[in-house]
């Protein structure tokens, strides 16, 4: 399953901040997304999660084939680590979460509450859930965010296991993970905040700026 | 030339600053010869003597009341369907005119009902449906104050006109049910038909279309400004992005 | 979806709030209604259905907010609306599972506070039948108000602006029919119109509330 | 002076608080839009300065 992403335009708020972009994500390809702080790696991960529409351009992928890990990992805190595990297994249905939890080396967790976790074994938590959604493609946003040493080699392990077997994953992060990977930079393709009419691209309130133009 | 083109920001603004002046003129010779047509050179009615006057304020009040949200429930379907702009930000200018078109028309039917019925307030069908509309506007206005982005702004408070007005002829027919549940008979309200002869007919008129153009005049003015404030919103986003 | 609604009850058992809360605030309204209008037996028995009604509304009413409020907070809601469960049926779930632990409980306890209230005999009949249906409607249009207020700070009190104007219907037809109910005249209108409203909202506002989600999520 | 009989307090009562309602909407609707008018020709300005 591929993700092919045309001249695409996000926007947070009504107001672009990334626009023309093009790139593939193939199966088998890690993607590293790069960019500084409040650059749209967000919104593009949203966007292409289908979590909000783009204002231009198209993202060809079924959203049935993508998972999206925010920073937060949607984890209930009453709940035991396996309950949060099995719960969203079932959701996505499937039954086995066993590779997810020795992936992640939660094995000794399983039965805590996952309030007492600390900050590193939730994260960890939160990317086992990727495993148990059996979908090809990921986008993360920042995953390695309080991850020690040993997870973060944890991590690219699993995503290793994940391109070997024809997954793919887009990951904006700021650590090198040590994976075989292309990086995207989403630099170029910043929004010009002051594009007056007369330009090619439209959104939604290009009307707008006219009217008082 | 279709009218949806009206519904483009551009036309809006060029189109409103020509009529608006007009619609205010023509508001003008109607609103105030019908007002003073209709408290001062008004005879006594029969059944009501000379508190008949206050017919002229509080039908038309009503009147658009309820006009008015069947407008705002038109423009915020057309937001959801077909996106114009122009359409939500009159749905939510003219909230503010229908409420205060809600108060009029509940505080000078209350004051109306005590030397009529004896009492300000009975839990009468319409009376009780009017306080109903109230409560829905405030709302919908609530819900718009508390959302700081306009487009989020729209869809949800447009998605409320909508279930909210579903609900809001719900409760005319419950409220309706429930009275008649509760005291027999006797309804108080006003039979419009019967007393509303030549000599009050015309100023009442003359009420209405004022009524009616000082509604359009004022819903002109304040979908300027909100047009205006979503422009200076945009301005400010733009602004801090730059900043960032 | 039977995942989630296992999730969600699970989780109201486990924080306490779901079933406690409502259940207590409501033996509180049925307490202190007698302390304000006196303690007359016939005042309060002609009174009972209605201060019940009411009393069951605003139970209903005070754990709205949680309905998605914890969800969206922690990012669930984002996983969720990724997941293979349409949002219509997230909303459904969650209003379902929103009456299990409140609307049920309520319908429930009601017969019994109305001893408290001189309920007089059919009525404890009346009251259950009619809360039974009512209360799902209840949880549904609050679901409704919960997913579009989900997205702000202070949503609380603006949620109850805004769901207990849509709350009249339910409220007027449920109480009329508990009254009627109650005094042996003919009730099968009023729990018509009740039950049409019940249906129609369990049938139509979760499309209203799945927009209203999408939207709070972008 | 007109005669209203035993019902003046109702009509001039009625008849105050609606005009008083519609002229305090009037300028309230005036005055807002005065005020975002100017706003707005001052963030136009700043942002033509800015370009």
């Amino acid at each position: 399953m591929e993700l092919r992403v045309e001249n695409l335009t996000v926007a947070r708020g009504g107001v672009p901040v990334l626009e023309g972009l093009d790139f593939t994500l193939s199966p088998g390809q890690v993607l590293i997304l790069r960019g500084p702080n409040g650059s749209g790696k967000t919104t593009l991960l949203r966007t292409l999660a289908g979590l909000q529409p783009p204002l231009t351009g198209s993202v060809s992928a079924d959203p049935e084939q993508i998972t999206y890990g925010a920073h937060a990992d949607g984890l209930k805190a009453t709940l035991s680590v396996e309950e949060n595990l099995r719960f969203w297994a079932s959701v996505h249905g499937i039954s086995d979460i066993a590779p997810a939890v020795d992936g992640f080396n939660l094995r000794g967790l399983l039965e805590r509450p996952s309030a007492n976790l600390s900050a590193g074994q939730k994260r960890r938590l939160g990317l086992a859930r990727l495993l148990v959604t059996g979908r090809p493609i990921w986008l993360l946003d920042e995953p390695t965010v309080s991850l020690d040493v040993a997870s973060v080699a944890l991590f690219a392990d699993a995503v290793r296991a994940h391109v070997a077997g024809g997954g793919s994953a887009l990951i904006a992060t700021h650590i090198d993970l040590g994976l075989q990977a292309e990086t995207l930079d989403v630099g170029p393709f910043k929004a010009d905040v002051n594009r007056r009419r007369g330009d090619t691209h439209r959104d939604a309130y290009a009307d707008f700026d006219e009217a008082f133009s | 030339m279709s009218l949806w083109e009206f519904a483009n920001p551009v036309k809006f603004m060029a189109l409103s600053g020509k009529v608006l002046p007009w619609v205010i003129g023509l508001c003008a010779v109607t609103l105030v010869p019908g007002l003073i047509w209709g408290f001062f050179f008004t005879p006594e009615a029969a059944k009501f003597g000379n508190s008949v006057k206050i017919i002229y304020v509080h039908v038309p009040s009503a009147m658009m009341a309820i006009n008015i949200w069947v407008m705002m429930l038109v423009t915020s379907l057309i937001w959801i369907v077909r996106r114009h702009h122009v359409s939500v930000r009159a749905s939510k200018a003219a909230a503010l005119i229908g409420v205060t078109m809600t108060v009029i028309a509940l505080i000078t039917g209350a004051i109306w009902g005590q030397p009529m019925w004896g009492t300000y307030w009975a839990w009468d069908p319409r009376l009780t449906s009017f306080l109903i509309l109230f409560l829905f506007y405030l709302g919908y206005m609530a819900l718009w104050a508390a959302i700081d982005n306009p487009d989020t702004a729209a869809d949800l408070t447009s998605v409320l006109c909508i279930v909210g007005s579903v609900f809001a002829v719900l409760s005319r027919y419950a409220v309706n049910f429930w009275n008649q549940g509760l005291h027999q008979g006797a309804t108080l309200s006003l039979d419009k038909e019967e007393n509303i002869a030549d000599v009050y007919f015309a100023p009442m008129l003359l009420c209405l279309t004022g009524f009616v153009l000082l509604f359009v005049a004022l819903v002109l003015i304040r979908t300027r400004t909100e047009l205006r404030l979503v422009r200076l919103h945009r301005l400010d986003v733009r602004e801090r992005m730059k900043d960032a | 979806m039977i995942a989630l609604l296992v999730r969600d009850l699970r989780l109201a058992m486990r924080a306490g709030g779901g079933f406690g809360l409502g259940l207590a605030f409501f033996l509180i309204v049925s307490t202190l209604v007698p302390f304000g209008v006196g303690p007359e037996a016939a005042i309060l028995s002609r009174i009972a259905p209605g201060i019940l009604w009411v009393g069951a509304l605003l139970a209903c009413l005070l754990s709205l907010d949680r309905i998605f409020q914890l969800d969206f907070e922690d990012g669930s809601l984002d996983l969720l609306a990724t997941a293979p469960i349409p949002m219509e049926g997230i909303v459904a779930v969650k209003a379902l599972a929103h009456w299990l632990v409140t609307g049920l409980p309520l319908t429930l306890a009601a017969p019994v506070l109305g001893t408290l209230m001189n309920l007089e005999s059919p009525g404890h009949y009346w009251i259950f039948i009619t809360l039974l249906i009512g209360t799902p409607a209840l949880s549904m249009i609050g679901a409704f108000g919960a997913a579009l207020t989900v997205g702000l700070k202070r949503g609380g009190l603006l949620l109850s602006l805004l769901v207990l104007p849509l709350y009249i219907p339910t409220l007027i037809f449920g109480a009329e029919a508990a009254t009627r109910g109650t005094a042996d005249l003919s009730a099968s209108t009023p729990l018509l119109m009740m039950a049409g409203i019940t249906a129609g909202s369990i049938a139509l506002l979760p499309f209203a509330a799945a927009a209203a989600l999408r939207v709070n999520l972008r | 002076m007109l005669e209203l009989g035993k019902y003046s307090d109702a009509i001039l009562s009625s008849w105050a608080i609606t005009l008083v309602l519609l002229i305090a909407l009037v300028l309230v609707t005036w005055r807002r839009s005065a005020q975002v008018k100017r706003e707005l020709d001052a963030a136009e300005e700043r942002a033509k300065r800015n370009d």
